[in-house]
């Protein structure tokens, strides 16, 4: 049974919504059927982000559903997605999650997107013991309550900087000075503060650190600044938007350091095509791309069938986010499957076990709920390609330096 | 060098902020109503641009005046048959009901152009005018001079033509203007779809530098607010000199305290000029 | 019979215009003073200069032997300076009993609400408002609304107060119970500054009359020297007709 | 007694008899849904006070809102100052600052006092952006969760902690609305220089009636920051939390006391049929429905109900 998308079935589903407050017993009769409950900001400044995770999670429903639901022990589950707008704000989101659990009661959740919103709803899951998956959640902050209902598919955002600091310092010895731009937004700004300390932990010093406002359209000024300070590696972070503007207006000053770092926007065909030639040499760093090949025992079996799936779906290469959406209702359906069944202590404890070899990656959830089982691989684009230059087992390229002009 | 490159970049707005404001403050200064549909209907202007490059591939700086032109009739139509009901009525009903206009365009843009930026590409790139090592790039250069030349081009249609005077005898004395035999309800409607026609010019010269998005409607009114309280209210010249003093002040705003306060710097100064000199550097009292 | 009010070399001016060009005058305690002159004489802009509405640009205004042109209209109003105004401004959806009670609460020393609708209900008595109490302000006739200026001002329990032509508009019957109550505000001790173009109402109920012409000063006596001073004929009617006249002017 | 004290008590009845049946019957979703109500009702109400009586169309009650919910929010996170204390101190901060701005802003009006009053959220917003190490900043801002019991204590303690904020509102409006103060916004907003002349001084009564805007709005803000434990710049400065209380004055009508309270459970009984139903375009549904009730209820359903009474 897919999500629901017409306007009369929608209106047909919204009495079926009600239901559950009317008469509390028609829920036993359909114990065949699995919920999973998804809070997502389908309007507002995060619809973009609230779209892409819906499509994620949708191409895994129709894999599932394709393969006549999930095997819990001798019974096949229908799946169904129940999900509410929180229009990209948090206090609704908390109230959604809420109305989620106790009116449509859905045996798991999906959580809100993003660190902050997934911090504030992760609250009430812990309260009633529901097992809470976190596909957009990467700062460390949201995984400091000791919940043991919560599993993020992100690593901590330290596992993006790292990486690329050890590669520089490697094979760029000479680079002893670091510029960061980051916009002042609880992701990119946690990002910016890894990439920080990555620098200092390498002796590389950090000459120039700014945070550029929400919404910020010219950032003519702050390259001007930034300029001065002559640095050998420049790190920006930022939603794609942003990214855009930022390398254009670089280009339009020649600012043109050794290494130029943006993260989460070059992975994506849309910012390569925006900014053209300016790509070239560009690093970036992300938990997922098309590019990567990993062999998975999932209903996808691959990372280039899923690729291939969501192509023939959407028309185009999934990004990371909606690469996510896919992988948490994967990791769910795997603990379901071992655990034979719906109860949610058993899925609870085969989620803390791990090991879910997926098409995103190999997951593993650490103490704190966080993934802690991969590297997040760095890319590079070049000659208009995006290639993996980490970790040496995956990588189909290799280090450039220098940046276009 | 670096003050030079701040300069440039400042002045190199200047030009096209007065574009973003004419129309908000003709609106603002004739009609008495602040306009906050001016957001939207920018990011619309944009998109019609947008639009019409992927199709025809016609540069934005040039379909500028047709952007507005599609604007012009339909703003028309909402003054005659929405806002015309509320003229001379209290300023809550007039910020309220442009709020709920806003609110529906901005979602309806939302709903039908998705969230996600787009952004107009030039093959190849337009590149940048190097003065003497302080760089220029020509998508603002452009944006700037056509910007400008359609604010001057407003300004002399209201001192020549006859809807110009007209607007500008409404503006002066509505009562007065009425015994003159000037057809006051049609001088409100022709006025908002003149700001209406400006603000689709200033969408389309935008998305030829800029990406754009339904979201970002918010900050291009904001910007207007500002520009029209800094030069002045309901006056052209003061506008030109609004949009060139905001551009000054985010340039050296950011060189001084970082790019983060560019925008808290703009709105802190909108409320000092309120407080101290609501009639802004050029303009005349503003209309109670 | 001391000082209630003085204008040492007051003067206002708004951009070209010299509305007052140095005036010099005394209000004693219990008199009634009419102010004549021709329109833009700068009638108003006195009164406007001694209630803080406009600041002179020039000179002083003492009242009760303390200076008050400095002051905010409200603080002025508080010292028991009242004055009602040419075009009415009452507050027009409230009810008489509220306009009147508004004044009380906030310069008639009243207490509580109460004791304001109190103070309000024999103030309204005293100007033959009371049977419209409840009527909304905006409901009244160009009378009754003048009248109810004067409740208003009368509330504040002024120990002056400035009538600017309230008595404009009013139809003969309506300007003797006006005149009336003039003369009876007056017998309760209130200085009057009774500034009129009506005539017959200010020489009747003036004691002194002052005349104010393109900002100066050019006569202040009693009221039947003033009519036959040559100074004020030629400012009212023209040199021609003082000329044509000679000096005998007719009462 | 007079039709007003009717109305009080009509309204404190109806209000005590509502808090009983949703503590008894209600679960967790409604009980939020109701908490909601509360804090609108008294932002609503908070706005009134200004808007409604003085007839200053303060955009600022976001910029209150926002302001008292990270002074409660930094004072029980960093300070880790128990929450009867907190939320005082907050709504305190928040009539401070409502105060220093009426002197600043006060002078101005109609769109001008308009603007001035919207632009205060936004830089209250990017300056709580940029104090990242006290505000969080962009990263927003965790609250320490109050133990009052399980999911169910929540609800209720947040549903009665609201409707304390509600009532209190209420009766800070009855209060002014009978007293002294009421009269003075009242003459303010019929006729601002005749009120001067009969010796009101205008400023100290609009200051007063923006401060006591600012104590409810910046209280409200202390008590929704606890609620959803987690706040950050963008949520507690939305314009909506300006615009949505003066709809729900409009609808209700504005310049009384039981007017906003109306006006808040209409409007949000209505936005919660829109969204229910349309998930896609409620937003824009909401737009629309402002433009409506703009356009035909100038003074709200109580002119409906003047309307219909004296036989439509």
């Amino acid at each position: 049974m897919s999500l629901r998308r017409t306007l009369s079935q929608r209106t047909l589903w919204a009495a079926f919504a009600l239901l559950p407050l009317l008469s509390p017993g028609i829920g036993q009769a359909a114990q065949d059927t699995l919920r999973i409950g998804a809070p997502l900001p389908l309007t507002g400044a995060l619809a973009p982000e609230g779209t892409k995770l819906r499509q994620g999670y949708e191409l895994w429903l129709d894999q599932v559903n394709a393969q006549g639901g999930i095997k819990a022990g001798d019974r096949q589950l229908r799946v169904e997605l129940r999900f509410y707008d929180y229009q990209s704000s948090t206090p609704k989101a908390v109230q959604l999650t809420e109305k989620l659990i106790t009116d449509d009661r859905v045996d798991f959740l999906f959580s809100p997107f993003g660190s902050g919103a997934a911090k504030a709803a992760s609250a009430v899951a812990e309260k009633n013991g529901v097992p809470f998956l976190a596909s957009s959640a990467s700062s460390a902050e949201v995984f400091d309550q000791g919940y043991r209902n919560l599993f993020g598919l992100y690593t901590d955002n330290s596992t993006l900087s790292e990486p690329i600091a050890d590669l520089i310092h490697a094979r760029l010895p000479k680079v002893s000075k670091v510029a960061i731009l980051a916009r002042n937004d609880l992701y990119p700004l946690s990002l910016a503060n890894e990439f920080e300390k990555s620098a200092r932990k390498r002796g590389i010093e950090v000459v120039y650190f700014e945070r550029y406002a929400i919404g910020t359209l010219d950032h003519a000024a702050a390259l001007a600044k930034l300029a001065t300070t002559r640095p050998d590696w420049v790190v920006i972070t930022g939603y794609i938007n942003d990214l855009i503007l930022v390398r254009r207006q670089m280009a339009d000053q020649h600012i043109a350091p050794e290494v130029l770092t943006m993260i989460n926007g070059p992975a994506y065909d849309e910012w390569i095509r925006a900014v053209g030639p300016q790509a070239e040499n560009v690093t970036t760093a992300s938990w997922f791309h098309p590019v990567l090949s990993y062999k998975s025992d999932d209903v996808f079996g691959s990372t280039g069938r899923f690729v291939e799936l969501f192509r023939q779906k959407y028309g185009s290469a999934p990004d990371f986010t909606q690469a996510s959406g896919a992988a948490v209702g994967v990791i769910l359906q795997q603990a379901i499957e071992r655990a034979g069944g719906v109860d949610r202590d058993a899925v609870r404890a085969e989620l803390a076990k791990g090991g879910f070899n997926t098409f995103f990656a190999p997951v593993s959830f650490g103490p704190s709920g966080m993934a802690d089982s991969y590297i997040p691989p760095v890319y590079q684009i070049q000659d208009g390609k995006v290639q993996v230059i980490y970790p040496r087992e995956l990588a189909t390229g290799e280090f450039r330096t220098g940046v276009g002009r | 060098m670096t003050y030079l490159q701040v300069l440039i970049n400042g002045l190199a707005l200047g030009g096209l902020y007065a574009c973003i404001a004419a129309g908000f403050s003709l609106v603002w200064g004739v009609l008495n109503i602040i306009n906050l549909l001016h957001g939207s209907l920018i990011v619309l202007g944009a998109y019609l641009a947008y639009f019409a490059h992927q199709a025809w591939g016609i540069s934005p700086f040039v379909f500028a005046p047709a952007a507005g032109l599609a604007l012009f009739l339909p703003a028309f139509l909402i003054q005659r048959t929405i806002l015309e009901r509320v003229m001379g009525k209290p300023v809550l009903a007039t910020l309220i009901l442009t709020f709920g206009l806003n609110l529906f365009l901005d979602n309806a843009m939302l709903y039908g152009f998705k969230a996600d930026f787009r952004k107009v590409i030039f093959d190849p790139p337009l590149g940048l005018l190097d003065l003497g090592g302080v760089l220029l790039p020509l998508d603002r250069f452009y944006a700037t001079v056509a910007g400008l030349a359609l604010v001057l081009a407003v300004w002399a249609l209201l001192r020549t033509t006859h809807f110009g005077r007209a607007i500008v005898a409404v503006r002066m004395d509505r009562e007065a203007a009425a015994l003159m035999g000037i057809e006051v309800p049609r001088t409100y409607a022709l006025a908002f779809a003149l700001g209406a026609f400006m603000a689709g010019a200033a969408g389309s010269l935008l998305s030829g530098i800029f990406p754009i998005s339904p979201v970002a409607s918010s900050l291009y009114l904001g910007k207007a607010f500002v520009i029209c309280v800094l030069g002045g209210l309901g006056s052209l010249p003061g506008v030109i000199a609004g949009g060139f003093a905001l551009g000054l002040i985010e340039s050296f705003g950011t060189l001084a305290l970082g790019p983060e306060l560019a925008l808290t710097v703009a709105f802190v100064l909108l409320i000092l000029l309120l407080m101290f000199r609501p009639t802004g550097l050029l303009g005349r009292q503003g209309f109670q | 019979m001391g000082t209630l009010l003085r204008f040492a070399g007051v003067a206002r001016r708004f951009g070209g215009i010299l509305a007052l060009a140095g005036i010099d005058l005394e209000i004693r305690q219990g008199e009634i003073v009419g102010v004549i002159g021709p329109n833009g004489a700068g009638k108003t802009t006195l009164v406007n200069a001694a209630t803080g509405v406009h600041r002179p640009t020039a000179g002083e205004v003492h009242f009760e032997g303390r200076r008050i042109d400095r002051l905010r209209p409200d603080q002025i109003a508080r010292l028991g300076v009242a004055r009602t105004f040419q075009i009415v401004q009452p507050f027009p959806r409230m009810s008489v009993l509220e306009n009147v009670a508004a004044a009380a609460l906030f310069s008639g020393g009243a207490r509580s609400l109460s004791q304001a609708r109190d103070q309000a209900r024999e103030t309204l008595a005293f100007c033959g408002l009371q049977e419209r109490e409840a009527l909304p302000a905006a409901a009244l006739s160009l009378a009754g609304r003048k009248r109810l200026e004067l409740a208003k001002s009368l509330a504040m329990r002024p120990r002056l107060l400035f009538l600017d032509e309230v008595n404009a508009g009013l139809n003969p019957a309506e300007m003797d119970a006006a005149l009336a109550l003039i003369r009876a505000t007056a017998a309760r001790g209130i200085a009057i500054v009774l500034i009129e173009h009506l005539m017959k109402v200010v020489m009747q109920a003036s004691h002194r009359i002052v005349v104010l012409h393109q900002g100066r000063l050019i006569a202040d006596g009693a009221p039947d020297a003033i009519v036959r001073d040559p100074a004020v004929i030629q400012a009212y009617l023209g040199n021609r007709y003082a000329q044509r006249h000679g000096t005998q002017a007719t009462p | 007694m007079s039709r007003k004290s009717w109305q009080g008590l009509i309204l404190v009845a109806a209000g005590a008899a509502g808090t009983a049946a949703l503590l008894g019957l209600a679960d967790n979703y409604v009980l939020r849904l109701a908490t909601t109500v509360g804090m609108y009702a008294a932002l609503a109400l908070a706005w009134n006070l200004v808007g409604g009586y003085a007839g200053y169309p303060s955009f600022a009650t976001a910029a209150f809102f926002g302001l008292g919910a990270y002074t409660a929010g930094v004072l029980q996170s960093a300070v880790s100052l128990p929450f009867p204390l907190a939320w005082p101190a907050a709504a305190a901060v928040a009539a401070a600052f409502a105060a220093a701005l009426g002197g600043a802003i006060l002078h101005l009006r109609g769109h001008y006092f308009a603007i001035a009053s919207l632009v205060v959220a936004d830089v209250l917003r990017e300056l709580t952006n940029m104090w990242t190490d006290v505000t969080g900043g962009g990263m927003g801002l965790n609250l320490p969760l109050l133990d009052v019991g399980g999911v169910a204590g929540q609800a209720r303690f947040y549903f009665l902690a609201m409707g304390l904020m509600a009532a209190l509102a209420t009766l800070l409006t009855w209060w002014t609305d009978r007293g002294r103060l009421g009269m003075a916004l009242r003459c303010i907003e019929q006729n601002e220089n005749a009120a001067q002349v009969i010796g009101l001084d205008t400023r100290r009564a609009k200051a007063a009636a923006l401060t006591l805007s600012g104590l409810i709005a910046g209280g409200t803000g202390a008590v929704y920051a606890s609620w959803v434990t987690y706040i950050d710049p963008t949520d507690v400065y939305d314009v909506l939390l300006s615009v949505k209380p003066i709809l729900m004055a409009l609808l209700g009508g504005v310049g009384t006391v039981a007017g906003p309270i109306v006006g808040a459970l209409a409007f949000l009984a209505l936005e919660e049929v829109l969204w229910r139903n349309v998930l896609e375009f409620h937003a824009g549904l909401l737009g629309l429905l402002v433009v409506l009730l703009v356009l035909f209820l100038p003074d709200g359903l109580r002119a409906l109900r003047r309307r219909a009474a004296a036989g439509g």
